[in-house]
């Protein structure tokens, strides 16, 4: 039966991640990061790689933890939680990607974290929206444009999906301009990425490589979920403390019942997300044949969830959630943005009715 | 508790089926199993189990049932089994536990709730019944209401004021009540579907001998709380397949009738169906995480959004049937055995599901429940103490 | 302007009305009436056609009162508050549809309360879901089915869409079988009719028929909404004295924040609905070019407004509103039954998006 | 006021602009607008108006609008405009209208409010910052927030606390402090957009002297609740045409990107026009209603409408952009006059909206009030009375 639990090792894995986060990723440095030139934190990553998290799904064969995906989706869960501005989703994908496309050589490095790819595709693109392939040649190399990257601004190779296959180009390299955008979510800022010509080595083929890019795709839903989960709870959390202390009209406003059931209704849906979330991990890390539905299901289910916990949030703290100096904007920037990632809810419902047999009205 | 494996309890009933006959006598099938300890497997030896785990229940209902092994038709009891028996269990005396158990399980005899009141409501507290000590008994009087099974009933459990004076929660005391004592009425409760699952019940000098008092006087606030931590885990924590219960209806008639399908309901179904999926989720989570543990109060989330959807769904499939769902089947007074939610019509599970954000803990008790006990918020400021 | 507000005329109107219904039609008589073999009031409907109701929208020089639609929508609003088991939106309907299909010989007997007759299309029928027209001949004579009609148990004169025209049928008359139908709304009995060579006299021919029936259908989700404004503000009414009044936890009911919040929403939807409504009845009235858009805004607004104030009177009254022996279940049948009398908010929400060009995506 | 009639008062109009050139000096020509009660028509001669209804001052705005007269540039004194006015009008002394209307019409003294506090947040009951009596004149220390226009305002209506030992809705009084008095500053407040439309000001030793009091000592909560009122009808009433505000942004979208659109969205962009459009009729229907009489508690429902209006618009847009939607415009901190809602990024629409239910009354204190003072429904018990 699937485990929607967490084991005693991701329990511990989430503690080790917490308290690296509580010390090293506090909101008032992620916050001033925003209107400075390197908005992904590079020490703070570099101290995550060195927990190991770069590598827990990559194979013991490959340099990896061979641990697997729920164990990534739990470190996804505290990355949310802090809004922490490092690359891992980015980099968890392009993991996904390798493996999918049987290109094994850069797992190594990646375990490591001495390497950091991401799949060069554009944050939006969804199961039932996939990227444009640029155009590829003369020789291996690529020339087109991608726009709205996640992770791509401390990338050091792009995985670019090009028509005839799924090619690696060096970040650094000739024939990349990297731009980085002014994002809705100021905690992971979007880059867009230009290719003139660039040299490419091909990582896999045709039809491996689609099903490389899907299958990465996929992970991202699924992946996300737990993120979205993460960003959830500590809204929820941060909400529930809040309205404990403070008092209004002679009463903490947290007695009021009207705040209270507002409350507990982020509760059930938070503890329904997590379910789903949990679910569509294992469904991942299992290969379970369920899986495009689980992640269908995921961000059909949490990416709401995440919004109407971050804006409850904001509302919440009144006035002082309004402002720039309190951390709860990070978060509903981040849910709101989460919320088109790999695809809006409405286009996950959309497959979930191919999937699960629901199909629409019979056109007349 | 590691004894106790699957596989160990699984030999046990293969065992205990070659020495007893499941196609003899019913109900002396159904207590040897009781005696063998294979009715209610966590608890002790004696009670029905053999202490252990709460979990690997259905590993036991399962076996019965392939091997066409009659069950104690556990719907028609759902109160002595789903509340009665934990609360007993946990704060009966051992002579209690000896004698309602064992007949409770086989269902023999049936089992219903005297709680609420019709100047109460959702106020559990605020119990106005009155039990008044007259040498080895308690003399009874008072109205109870919402009162489903209480025609069927041999036993009821019981919550009534011993002590007026005391604060709203400290004066109430637990009992048994005998159903066929003098002095108990009931009258069937018509409701909004025109039939009556429930009843009123009038209490008019029933003596209660002091043997049948569950917990101390005094404490029946507390003895209740296990009670009704207990109803909501069972309205809520059933383990379904995808597409189990009401929105499998709803699914199936969407597939079967195209010619219904409009757009804007499409969005509706597919908002359900991912809703219905992630409390179907949410509860299997749930029963993993109390495999092992006490029933928390987890239970009303899924009180609350079981009763969402039964109500969105229901709601839904009606409009979605469009002049079909202007034709209910009857309004006659009748007294079902339970709600027949999937047998009649969508109209008859919309008016029906309106009920299930009402009653065992409106939704908005249960909301401030989870704000209190989960979340740890402050209470309101209170004015009854 | 539009005038979205009551005219004194049309105050002293529901005043006359209220006052009629508060005398004869107690909710414990329409209850009463639901188990017994005339579920309509005949009684009440004469008194009602005593005051001049039925006349309102007829021409003077047709023997009616010469006001109009608006004045017809004020005794809906009153008849829905109080869910009186008359025919009076049946009659208005057909009101209309004799007035546009110019057949005006049926409106002096209508107007004097001494001729009840009824569209017979289903109750369900909307604007995109027209009824199936029942075949006519050999000679003035009609047979077919129609199912699911409102009012048509009273009803005394049936005016039958047929394949090239409306067709007046009598009721009572021989080929027809009038088949009461046990009703989601016990307040509305809908009735099933079937035609075997019954005999009919053509009203309006052709295109003139259809623009009748269309116009009368248009009409119904006008003035539907009126009915559900009243059916609404009746929940809302009930529930704010049941709160008050009702203790638990040692204070009234109605002094928790959660109870408070919830009817401050039914009553600013309730509001809304009433500009909506208000809206739509004038331009009926005054045939105003905006008279599709207003049909359908109103039954995509006010159906669901009733519902949820029907279910919010069932929740609030607790036990109470559950049970048969509280008129509630009265107002949550006749409120979900008219969600989807003259179409669905789904279906008039579709409709809307083809009068206001907002269309849906485009087929890939 | 039946002499009063919109043909009478565009001839008023039409006779002022034969004997004042409208393409003069423009602070002249509003002052005798002023002078000649075509201001507020309904205030009375002398205090810009003629005594004529209120409701036929759009009257007058169209026809000097139509004649290409300049006007007071109206959404740079919102709160002077809006709500010092009415509350000046009807509080106010002889002396104190007869100094501030004027200049505040003509939009030479911008006014701004000093009413919210950081520890009070929407209980203004809760006021801390106090005014105590010395001579002729009040000292003030406090600190208010959230105060729009404080860095352009010349004046401030003031709500202080003149007796800590009375009853908190007792012990306030209401003044107006000149913005550029000693003990005075203005810091700009940084909002979750990035900008900062708002300030915290910080009040020291402030003196205001006690003809700038409006209102009797410790009347300050009555005078308040006038400018309460104002601000929510100011806030929900504006008239709009069809698919005017928001809703005419996302439909102009839904049209001109067809490649956008999937089914889901459709059914909730259709959803979003059915609401708009019904609080937009419903803000007429006020409007109607409001034509002769007062400012009612009506007004707070459609700020509730609006605001969420305005929050699940923005939203839905942002969701139907896709990857545009994830991209902003800037984040840099400037001070605008007043939000860019229409003129800016979806996504600052998005952000900019979650004001809208907290500003001006959170929607949780607006149903509370409806629920009161509309409904009837008895308070919660108060426990800092």
């Amino acid at each position: 039966m699937t485990d929607l639990l967490y084991s005693e090792d991701e329990e511990a894995l989430r503690d080790s991640v917490r308290a690296l986060l509580t010390t090293h990723a506090p909101w008032q440095r992620t916050l001033s990061r925003i209107e400075g030139d390197e908005p992904y934190d590079a020490a703070l990553w570099a101290r995550l790689a060195g927990l190991g998290v770069t590598g827990l799904a990559v194979p013991e064969g490959h340099g990896g933890a061979g641990a697997g995906f729920r164990e990534v989706a739990v470190v996804l869960e505290e990355l949310g939680r802090a809004v922490a501005p490092v690359p891992y989703l980015g980099v968890a994908v392009a993991t996904r990607a390798l493996l999918a496309g049987g290109a094994t050589d850069l797992l190594g490095p990646l375990a490591a974290g001495r390497c950091n790819p991401v799949l060069a595709v554009p944050f939006a693109a969804g199961p039932d929206l996939g990227p444009r392939p640029v155009a590829v040649g003369p020789g291996p190399a690529l020339s087109g444009e991608v726009a709205g990257i996640a992770d791509a601004l401390p990338a050091d190779v792009l995985l670019v999906p090009a028509s005839d296959g799924l090619y690696a180009v060096d970040a650094a390299g000739p024939g990349v301009r990297t731009t980085p955008v002014v994002s809705l979510d100021p905690t992971r800022t979007l880059a867009d990425v230009t290719l003139a010509d660039a040299p490419a080595r091909l990582v896999a083929g045709g039809a491996d490589a689609r099903a490389a890019v899907a299958d990465a795709l996929t992970a991202g839903a699924v992946l996300l979920a737990s993120e979205q989960v993460g960003v959830a709870q500590w809204c929820l959390d941060a909400t529930v403390e809040h309205v404990g202390a403070r008092h209004q009209f002679g009463r903490p406003v947290g007695s009021f019942q009207a705040v209270k059931h507002r409350l507990a209704d982020v509760w059930v849906e938070v503890s329904e997300a997590r379910a789903v979330a949990r679910y569509a991990a294992d469904c991942l890390a299992t290969a379970d044949p369920d899986t495009a539905v689980a992640a269908a299901l995921a961000q059909a289910y949490c990416g709401p969830v995440a919004v109407r916990a971050a804006e409850a949030a904001v509302q919440l703290h009144g006035g002082l959630g309004f402002t720039w100096e309190h951390p709860a904007h990070l978060y509903l920037k981040r849910a709101k943005s989460a919320a088109i990632a790999f695809g809006t809810a409405d286009r996950h419902r959309a497959c979930l009715a191919r999937l699960v047999d629901l199909p629409g009205p019979v056109a007349s | 508790m590691s004894e106790h494996t699957a596989d160990r309890l699984r030999a046990r009933v293969a065992a205990f089926l070659r020495t007893h006959d499941q196609r003899g006598d019913r109900l002396g099938f159904l207590r040897a199993r009781f005696d063998a300890g294979l009715a209610w497997v966590h608890h002790p030896p004696g009670l029905g189990g053999i202490g252990a785990p709460q979990h690997l229940q259905p590993v036991v209902d399962e076996a019965f049932a392939r091997a066409g092994a009659p069950d104690n038709r556990p719907r028609r009891n759902g109160i002595g089994l789903g509340m009665a028996a934990p609360t007993l269990l946990r704060h009966g005396t051992v002579e209690q536990r000896d004698r309602w158990l064992r007949p409770m399980w086989t269902g023999e005899e049936v089992w219903c709730q005297l709680f609420s009141e019709p100047g109460a409501g959702s106020d559990l507290a605020a119990v106005a019944t009155r039990a008044v000590r007259d040498g080895d008994d308690w003399v009874v009087d008072g109205q109870k209401v919402w009162t489903s099974l209480a025609h069927r009933a041999r036993w009821a459990i019981l919550l009534a004021r011993t002590d007026p004076a005391a604060p709203k929660h400290r004066g109430m005391t637990y009992f048994v009540c005998d159903m066929t004592a003098p002095g108990v009425e009931v009258r069937p409760l018509r409701q909004l579907t025109g039939e009556a699952e429930f009843n009123e019940v009038f209490l008019t000098g029933v003596r209660i001998p002091d043997t049948r008092r569950v917990g101390a006087v005094g404490e029946g606030w507390r003895v209740a709380r296990t009670t009704l931590m207990n109803e909501r885990v069972a309205i809520g924590g059933r383990a379904l397949p995808r597409e189990g219960g009401m929105i499998g209806l709803l699914a199936r008639r969407w597939r079967e009738r195209p010619e219904l399908r409009t757009a804007g309901l499409h969005e509706e179904v597919l908002r359900s169906w991912v809703r219905a999926e992630a409390a179907r989720l949410t509860a299997l989570r749930l029963r993993q995480q109390l495999a092992a543990g006490e029933p928390g109060p987890e239970g009303s989330a899924l009180k609350i959004s079981f009763a969402g959807l039964a109500q969105r769904i229901s709601g839904l499939e009606v409009e979605l049937l469009g002049g079909q769902g202007l034709r209910h089947d009857e309004w006659t007074m009748h007294r079902p055995e339970e709600p027949d939610l999937l047998g009649r019509t969508a109209t008859y599970r919309y008016l029906r599901a309106r009920g299930n954000s009402i009653e065992g803990g409106t939704s908005e008790i249960l909301r401030t429940i989870i704000a209190e006990r989960v979340l740890g918020l402050p209470a309101e400021p209170r004015v009854d103490r």
